[in-house]
C-alpha cells in the first residue's frame, strides 16, 4: 500500500491539447518542471487533440487524486464540461495558451493572443507587401479553432486591400510535409505569387522548402507563426520574414506558480491573463534567439 | 472469405458425441462463453491494482465503463461487419458528422431564410436525425459494397474521407457548443446509480448478443462470414444483409458520435479521428477473425474493456505519454499472444 | 417432370454446353455421366438456378421457369447436393442443414430446439453419428459430404440433384444413401444423379444420359446398356480396367515406418495413431485401405512431416533413419504427398495452370536466382501432356477447371520433384473412368520406374485392382495385411470395421 | 485464401489453345499488363487537363511523380504483404521513427558521455541505419505474425504504436532540422533530368516487378496468398517467407522516411500518421485483393498515381479544403467502380 497524508506531495495535472507538436510539448514540460521545481509530482496527459480523450483525463486526473490542473484545452467550447467538472471536484484549473468560453469556470486562464497576433502579422504582411500582389494562404487543421482565430485576424487586416489577392487557400494539417507538398502544386498553377501565410511555423518552413525546391524562394516572402526555433532562426538568415512569438515558457511557468499560489492560499486571480504574441521580424529577431532556445 | 472447411490448425472443440440432446448447450458455448481474452485482462487488472490504489475503486469503475461506452458502441458494429468478412472505415466521421447534425439541429434547427421557413427540432427529433444520417452513410457504404462489388476497405474509406468533409461543410470548421442541459444527460447523467453512457452501451450489446444469437439475420451474418458463396447457395440474400449490417454499424457510430457530442455539450468537427482502428483493435483482440464467420459481441466487449483498462492504468500509473505509446503497444501485443497461448493449451 | 430444351451456356468464350436436352421423370433415377469437364455440373447448376443465365428453355412440371437464384428453385421443389461442399465451416450441422431457412419461433427468435430435433432425426436416418451441435469445420470431408446430402433432404423436394454425392464417403454410407434413393423413388421424386463410379449407377439407375463435351451424346435405359458401351460412348473409344497381375519380385525396402503415434490436437491424452509400422519396397504399390475417419490421411500427413510435435516415431528411409519435420525436408528426402483434399490443400485455385505444377520445383527452373520463364513453360506442358490435363492453355486458372483436371495438375506437381515415395491420398475421388485407368496406368508406370507407392482409397475394387500389397487400418491401428493372392473383399472390409461397435 | 472454385466474378482470361510455345507472352500478360486501373486514371487526368492548363506541364508531372514517389516506396512494401493475405499498418510510424533515428544520428552521431564515446557517421552510414532500422521492425512484425500467430492488422497496429512512442522519446517530441545539403539531395536533387526520389521509387518498383515475376520468392508470395495451407504442403517455408516480406516492407517504409526527411530537411516525430491508409488505397485501388494472392505491384503504381494526381487536382483547381475531402472520396469510389464495370464488361 502507498502511504497517504500531509507529507506526500501534491500531484498537479498537465494536460495537453496535443503532444504531436514541438511548441506544445514545450507548453507541457515546462509547466510539468516547473511544478517540480516547486515541489509538486507532475504528470503530463496528452489529448491528442481530441476533447473526448480529454474529458477522460480530467476524469482519470480527479478519480487519480490530482490536486490541480494546468491546462491546455483542445477546444474554447468543447473543454468547459470538462473545466467545470474539475471545479466540482474542487480541482482549480488554470489554462495555458487556449482559453475556454466561460468566464467563471477556470481559475484562472493565461492566454496567447492568437487573433491579434496574426493582426500585427497582417499589418506587417501588407507593409511588406505594398499593398499589393498575389499570395497564399496555409490553414492549419480546418477542424481546429486555433486555424480559425489565425486566419480570421490575418484576413481582418489584410481583406482591406483589393490588390492583396489571395490566390489559393489550402489546408495543410500544421504538418511541414504537407505544407511543402500543398505549395509545391500551389505553385504549379501560381507561379507568380509573392507571399505565403502560414498559420503555424513548421507549415511555414515546408513551404519554404518547397520555393526553394522551385527556385523562388527570393521572390516569395512566407510568414509564420508560434515563434520556433528554426523558423526565427531562418528569420536571421533572411529565408523567412516574420513570424508570431508566442511564450509558451512564460505561460507554462505563470500557470505553475498560480498553482503553487492556490495551494498556499491565494484565491484573487486575474480571470485572464494576455501574454502578448510579438512579432519577429529580421529587425529584431537578435531579441529572440535566445528566447526560441529549447 | 476463406472458406476452408476442414481447418486442421484450429482449435477443434470437438464434443465426443453425445446421444442424449443436451438441447442448447453446444451452441450457446460457441456464441456466448468464448471469454478469450479473459486471462489477459486479469493479468493486466492485476499488476495495474497492485501498482495503484486507485485503480480498484468504484469510482474509477465507472469511469473506465463510461470511456469505453462510445468504443463499444462502434465496437459492437464493427464486429457485425467484420463477421461477415467486412470492414468499416468509415465510422469515426460517421460518428462526427452526426454528432455535428445532432448538435447543429439541436441548436440552430433547419434555417431556410429565403423560404422564410424554420425549423426546431426536441431533443428525440434531433437524436433521431443523428441516427437516421448515420444509419443511411452505412447504408451507403452497403450499397457500394453489395452493388458495384467496391472492396469494404475502399468504400468506407471514401466515406471516411467524405463524411468528414461534410462534418466540415456543415460546421464550417468550427465546434457546436452549448446544447443544454437535457442533452447533456444523455452523456452525463446517472440512472439508478448507473451512468447513461453506460446503460445505452449495456442495451447495445444486449440486443446485439440477441441479434448474433437468437434471430435468422445473425445466423446469416455468420454464414456470409464463413463462407460467402455457399451463403448465396443457400438463398440468402448476401446483398440484402450485408446493407443491413453496415447500416447498424453507422447507427451505431451515430449513436456514440451522440454520446461524444452530449458528455463535452460541444460537437467537435475533428471528433472521431482514428476511431476505427480502436474499434478493430477490441474486434480483435476480441477473438473476431477478421477473415470473417468467427467471432462474438461478448469478445468484443472484452476487447474494448482490455483497451479502456490499459488506457486508465497508463494515466493512473504516471506512465510519460511517449512512453505510454510504447506500453500500450506491447500489452497489445501480449495480451493477444497470451490469448493465442492460452487457447491453444486448453 | 423437369425437361431441359437446347441449353447452351458460355465461359468467357468457353463453351460448357451445346444445344443440351435433358428429361428427368418421376420416380426415376436419372443418371448424368461424362468425363471430367463434361458439363454435368454446368447443368446441374442451371437446373437448380444457380447459373441464371442460360440459352435455351427449362420446362418444370409443364411450365418454363427461369429461376433467379438457388432459392427460388429450392422453393419451386428442386433440390441440389454440389459436388463441391457447400458448408459454412463455422456453422453448426445443425445451423448448416437449416440455413436460409431457419424456423422462427412465434417471437420471431430462432427455434434452436426444433432445428435441433429435425437435424437429429436426419442424420439418423442417414446414420451419422455426431452431435448436431459439432461444428461442420471439425468434420471430416466424408461426415460434410453427409451433412450436405442431409440439407438436399430437408425439404421435400420434387427433383433432388445429387452431383457425385460418393466421391468422398465410403460404402457403408453410400448403403444408407441408396436405401433413401429408393425410399425417394417410391414417393415418385425424380433424382438425377451424377457420378464417375459406374458400379453404382447400375445398381440404382433407370436412365442414363451421356454428355460429352458439352454436348448430348446418348441417353436410354440403364437396362438396355452395358458398362463397356457406356465407357465407349462416354470417352469415345473403349478402356478396359482389370485387375493388375501382381508382381513378386520384391524390390529394397524404400521406407519403414517404426512405431509412428500421433496425438489427437486437443485431446492430448488420445491418439489418433496407434503404434503404426510397415515398410514400402521399391517398385511397390501398397494399398491402405480403411473406413471414413481410419487414421490414413493423418497416417500420410505424419509421414510428410505435418505433425512433427504430436507426432512420435522412427522412419527410414533407404536404410537411413530420418525425422522429417516440416514438408519441405520430407520433399528433400524424396516424399511427395498428394493430398486428399485439392481445393484446400492440394491447389492454389486463383494461380494458373503452370504456376500450380512449377510451385514444387522451382528451385530447379531458375537460372541464377531468376526463374526462367522457358523452362517452367517446358515444364508445364510436359505434363500437361503427358496426363492429358484439359486446360485451354497453361495460363488457365486452376480453378476454372473441373475437378479431375484439378486432381492431374496436383498429381503433375508432385511427379515433378521426381519422387522416390509417393504417397496418394485418394488420388481419383470426383475422376472420371478415363482418367482414372490414366491415373492407374500411371501409377503401375512409376512403380515399374522403381517407387514406392502409398495409395490410400475408400473404394475396394480400386485398392483391389491397383495394389500389389494391402494394409487396413481402423481408429488408427494398422489391423491386417493382405497379399494380393490371399485379398478378398470380406477379409479387408472385415478389417477395417472397428472393433467398438 | 479463399479457395472458391468457381470464382463468378473473376474475369477469365481464357486464352485459345495455342500449340506453338507463346514463350514468354503469357506470364508476362498476366502479371504486368493488368492495366486495370488506367482508365479511371485517365478520365481523372482528362478532367483535371480541361480545367486546369497547368495540369499537363512537365514541371508538375515531376511534381506529382516526386510527391508520390514515398507513397509509391511504402505501397510497394505494402503490395507485398497484402499478396500474402496480411496487412502492415506500421508503415508510417516506421517511416517516422526511420526517418528520426537518420535525422539524428547525421546530427548527432551516438554520444555516450559515461564511456567518453563518439561514433560519428557518414551520410551511407546513417542511410544505412535507417534501413536497418526499418528492415528490423519489419522483421519483428513478420516475427509475431509468424511465431505467435498474432493477426497481422493486431501485431502491426501494436508496432505502429510502439514505434510512434520510440520516435518521440528519440526525439523528445522535437524535429531534428538542418542536415546539410549533401544528405538534402536524397530527396530534392535531380539526376538526368529526373527528381533523385522519383530515381529510387522507380528503382524501388523495377526491383519489386522482377522481384514478384521472377523470383521463387515472389512466387511464393503469390502462392502463400492464395492458398498457404496448400503452399505449406508443397515445401515452402511459409514463415519464412512472411517475415521476409514484412522486413522489406519496413525497409522500404525506412527508405520513404529517408526521402521525407531529406526533402523537408527536418525528421519530423508526427511524420506518417495515416500513411498506411494512403498506401493500402494505393494497393486496393490498384486491384490488388486485401484476401491475398492476386493483383500486382504496377497495379498498385496506378493506385498511387491516381491518389496523387488527385491530390494534386485538387490543389491546382483550388478546391476550398472543406470540399476537398468530399471530392476525394468520391473520386476514389468512382475510380473503383469504374474499374470494376470495365474489367467485367471485357
Ligand atoms: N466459372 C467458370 N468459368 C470458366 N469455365 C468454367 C466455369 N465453370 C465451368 N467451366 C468449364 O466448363 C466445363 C464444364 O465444367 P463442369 O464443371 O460442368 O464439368 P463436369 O462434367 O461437372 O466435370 P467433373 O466430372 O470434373 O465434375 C469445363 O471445361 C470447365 O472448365
Ligand atoms: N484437426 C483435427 N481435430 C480433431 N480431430 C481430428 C482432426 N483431424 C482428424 N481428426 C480425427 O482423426 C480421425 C482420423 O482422421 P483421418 O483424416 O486420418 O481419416 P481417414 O481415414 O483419412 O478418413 P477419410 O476417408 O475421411 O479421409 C478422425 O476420427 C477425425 O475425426
Ligand atoms: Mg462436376
Ligand atoms: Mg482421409
Amino acid at each position: 500500500g502507498k502511504k497517504s497524508g500531509a507529507d506526500e506531495p501534491k500531484k498537479i495535472a498537465v494536460i495537453i491539447s496535443t503532444l504531436n507538436n514541438p511548441w506544445f510539448v514545450v507548453l507541457a514540460e515546462t509547466a510539468a518542471e516547473k511544478a517540480r521545481a516547486l515541489g509538486y509530482e507532475a504528470k503530463i496527459f496528452d489529448s491528442q487533440n481530441n476533447t473526448a480523450l480529454e474529458t477522460d483525463h480530467f476524469e482519470n486526473a480527479i478519480a487519480s487524486g490530482f490536486s490541480a490542473v494546468l491546462f491546455n484545452p483542445t477546444d474554447a467550447d468543447g473543454s468547459i464540461v470538462n473545466v467545470l467538472k474539475a471545479k466540482e471536484a474542487g480541482l482549480p484549473v488554470f489554462c495555458m495558451d487556449r482559453e475556454v468560453n466561460s468566464p467563471e469556470a477556470a481559475t484562472s486562464q493565461i492566454l496567447s493572443d492568437s487573433y491579434s497576433g496574426c493582426v500585427t502579422i497582417g499589418k506587417y504582411f501588407v507593409q511588406q507587401m505594398n499593398k499589393k500582389g498575389k499570395y497564399v494562404e496555409l490553414l492549419g487543421l480546418v477542424g481546429d479553432n486555433n486555424t480559425w482565430a489565425r486566419s480570421k485576424g490575418f484576413h481582418s487586416v489584410v481583406d482591406n486591400y483589393p490588390d492583396l489577392k489571395m490566390v489559393a487557400q489550402q489546408s495543410a494539417d500544421f504538418d511541414r510535409n504537407k505544407a511543402m507538398e500543398v505549395l509545391e502544386s500551389v505553385l504549379q498553377a501560381n507561379p507568380d505569387i509573392t507571399a505565403v501565410f502560414c498559420g503555424n511555423d513548421a507549415m511555414a518552413m515546408g513551404a519554404y522548402q518547397a520555393l526553394v525546391a522551385a527556385g523562388l524562394a527570393n521572390k516569395v516572402k512566407v510568414f509564420g507563426f508560434d515563434g520556433a526555433q528554426d523558423v526565427v532562426g531562418s528569420i536571421k538568415e533572411g529565408k523567412i520574414v516574420a513570424t508570431g512569438m508566442q511564450y509558451p515558457k512564460v505561460m507554462a511557468q505563470t500557470a505553475a506558480t498560480f498553482a503553487d499560489e492556490y495551494f498556499k492560499g491565494k484565491r484573487d486571480f486575474p480571470k485572464k491573463m494576455p501574454v502578448a504574441v510579438e512579432m519577429v521580424n529580421q529587425q529584431n529577431v537578435s531579441d529572440y534567439l535566445e528566447l526560441a532556445k529549447n | 472469405m476463406s472458406p476452408k472447411v476442414f481447418v486442421k490448425e484450429e482449435k477443434a472443440q470437438v464434443q465426443p458425441p453425445t446421444l442424449k440432446a443436451p438441447a442448447f448447450s453446444g451452441s450457446y458455448s460457441r456464441y456466448l462463453v468464448k471469454f478469450q481474452s479473459l486471462i489477459a485482462l486479469f493479468i493486466l487488472c492485476l499488476i495495474i491494482s497492485l501498482l495503484s490504489d486507485k485503480f480498484l475503486t468504484v469510482a474509477n469503475g465507472w469511469n473506465v465503463m463510461r470511456q469505453i461506452s462510445v468504443n463499444i458502441c462502434i465496437s459492437v458494429g464493427m464486429t457485425l461487419v467484420v463477421l461477415t468478412a467486412g470492414i468499416d472505415l468509415s465510422v469515426g466521421s460517421v460518428l462526427a458528422l452526426c454528432g455535428a447534425i445532432t448538435a447543429g439541429l439541436l441548436k440552430f434547427g433547419i434555417e431556410l431564410p429565403s423560404q422564410d421557413l424554420f425549423i426546431g427540432f426536441t431533443l428525440l427529433g434531433v437524436v433521431l436525425a443523428g441516427l437516421l444520417t448515420g444509419t443511411l452513410l452505412g447504408t451507403f457504404n452497403g450499397w457500394t459494397i453489395t452493388r458495384f462489388k467496391v472492396p469494404p476497405f475502399v468504400a468506407t474509406l471514401a466515406v471516411l474521407t467524405i463524411a468528414r468533409g461534410l462534418t466540415m461543410l456543415y460546421t464550417k470548421g468550427f465546434p457546436i457548443s452549448g446544447l443544454g442541459a437535457d442533452f447533456a444527460y444523455i452523456g452525463t447523467g446517472w440512472l439508478l446509480g448507473i451512468p447513461v453512457p453506460v446503460w445505452i452501451s449495456g442495451i447495445i450489446v444486449g440486443l446485439a448478443v440477441f441479434l448474433t444469437n437468437k434471430t435468422r439475420l445473425g445466423r446469416y451474418i455468420y454464414a456470409i462470414g464463413g463462407n460467402e458463396s455457399a451463403a448465396r447457395l443457400s438463398g440468402i440474400n448476401i446483398s440484402k444483409v450485408k446493407t443491413t449490417v453496415y447500416a447498424i454499424a453507422g447507427g451505431l457510430a451515430a449513436i456514440g458520435g451522440i454520446i461524444v457530442t452530449s458528455r463535452l455539450d460541444s460537437a467537435q468537427p475533428n471528433a472521431g479521428i482514428s476511431y476505427e482502428l480502436d474499434a478493430i483493435a477490441a474486434v480483435v483482440i476480441g477473438g473476431t477473425s477478421l477473415s470473417g464467420g468467427r467471432g462474438s459481441i461478448l469478445g468484443t466487449v472484452q476487447g474494448a474493456i482490455i483497451i479502456g483498462v490499459l488506457n486508465n492504468g497508463l494515466v493512473l500509473l504516471n506512465v510519460s505519454p511517449f512512453w505510454q505509446q510504447v506500453v500500450k503497444g506491447m500489452v497489445i501485443l501480449l495480451a493477444v499472444i497470451i490469448d493465442k497461448a492460452n487457447s491453444k493449451s486448453e | 417432370m423437369l425437361v431441359a430444351e437446347n441449353i447452351t451456356k458460355k465461359f468467357s468464350g468457353v463453351v460448357a454446353l451445346e444445344n443440351v436436352c435433358l428429361e428427368i421423370e418421376a420416380g426415376k433415377v436419372t443418371a448424368l455421366i461424362g468425363e471430367n469437364g463434361a458439363g454435368k455440373s454446368t447443368l446441374m447448376k442451371i437446373l437448380s438456378g444457380v447459373y441464371p443465365d442460360y440459352e435455351g428453355s427449362i420446362l418444370f412440371r409443364g411450365q418454363v421457369v427461369n429461376f433467379a437464384n438457388p432459392r427460388e428453385a429450392q422453393r419451386a421443389g428442386i433440390a441440389i447436393i454440389h459436388q463441391e461442399l457447400n458448408l459454412v465451416p463455422y456453422l453448426s450441422i445443425t445451423e448448416n442443414i437449416f440455413l436460409g431457412r431457419e424456423i422462427i419461433t412465434a417471437w420471431g427468435t430462432l427455434n434452436q430446439k426444433e432445428m435441433r430435433r429435425r437435424t437429429q432425426l436426419l442424420l439418423h436416418k442417414l446414420n451419422l453419428d455426431v452431435n448436431p451441435d459439432t461444428l461442420v469445420g471439425e468434420l471430416k470431408v466424408g461426415q460434410q459430404q453427409v451433412v450436405e446430402i442431409a440439407k438436399a433432404l430437408l425439404d421435400e423436394s420434387e427433383v433432388i440433384i445429387m452431383d457425385e454425392p460418393t466421391s468422398a464417403i465410403s460404402d457403408s454410407e453410400v448403403e444408407v444413401l441408396f436405401g433413401i434413393i429408393q425410399g425417394l423413388k417410391r414417393e415418385n421424386k425424380a433424382i438425377v444423379y451424377v457420378s464417375h463410379k459406374l458400379d453404382e449407377l447400375f445398381r440404382i439407375a433407370d436412365r442414363f444420359v451421356v454428355l460429352r463435351d458439352g454436348r448430348c451424346i446418348e441417353s436410354g435405359s440403364m437396362q438396355e446398356v452395358c458398362q463397356e458401351r457406356l465407357i465407349q460412348k462416354m470417352v469415345g473409344r473403349e478402356i478396359n480396367i482389370s485387375r493388375k497381375k501382381t508382381k513378386n519380385n520384391q524390390g529394397k525396402a524404400l521406407l519403414s515406418v517404426e512405431n509412428i503415434c500421433l496425438k489427437h490436437p486437443v485431446r492430448k491424452d488420445q491418439s489418433l495413431l496407434k503404434n503404426i509400422s510397415f515398410t514400402l519396397h521399391q517398385g511397390e504399390i501398397l494399398g491402405l485401405f480403411g473406413l471414413m475417419g481410419a487414421g490414413r490421411t493423418e497416417l500420410l500427413e505424419t509421414i510428410f512431416g505435418l505433425h512433427p510435435k504430436l507426432a512420435t516415431g522412427q522412419l527410414i528411409i533407404s536404410q537411413q533413419p530420418v525425422t522429417l519435420k516440416s514438408p519441405a525436408e520430407a520433399i528433400k528426402a524424396g516424399l511427395a504427398l498428394v493430398p486428399e483434399d485439392r481445393k484446400k490443400d492440394g491447389l492454389v485455385l486463383g494461380l494458373d495452370v503452370q504456376t500450380n505444377i512449377c510451385l514444387t520445383t522451382l528451385p530447379d527452373l531458375e537460372d541464377a536466382g531468376i526463374l526462367n520463364n522457358r523452362k517452367e513453360f517446358s515444364l508445364s506442358e510436359k505434363y500437361i501432356r503427358d496426363l492429358k490435363i484439359k486446360t485451354s492453355s497453361e495460363k488457365q486458372t486452376a480453378g476454372n477447371l473441373s475437378g479431375g483436371n484439378q486432381q492431374k495438375i496436383v498429381l503433375a506437381k508432385w511427379l515433378a520433384t521426381k519422387p522416390r515415395i509417393l504417397l496418394l491420398d485418394e488420388p481419383t475421388r470426383g475422376i472420371d473412368i478415363n482418367a482414372k485407368s490414366e491415373i492407374y496406368k500411371l501409377i503401375q508406370e512409376l512403380a515399374d520406374a522403381g517407387l514406392g507407392i502409398i495409395v490410400v482409397s475408400s473404394e475396394l475394387p480400386e485398392i483391389l485392382s491397383v495394389s500389389d500389397r494391402i494394409l487396413v487400418m481402423a481408429e488408427g491401428r494398422l489391423t491386417a495385411e493382405f497379399a494380393m493372392e490371399e485379398a478378398t473383399e470380406d477379409g479387408i472390409l472385415k478389417a477395417a470395421i472397428p472393433n467398438t461397435i
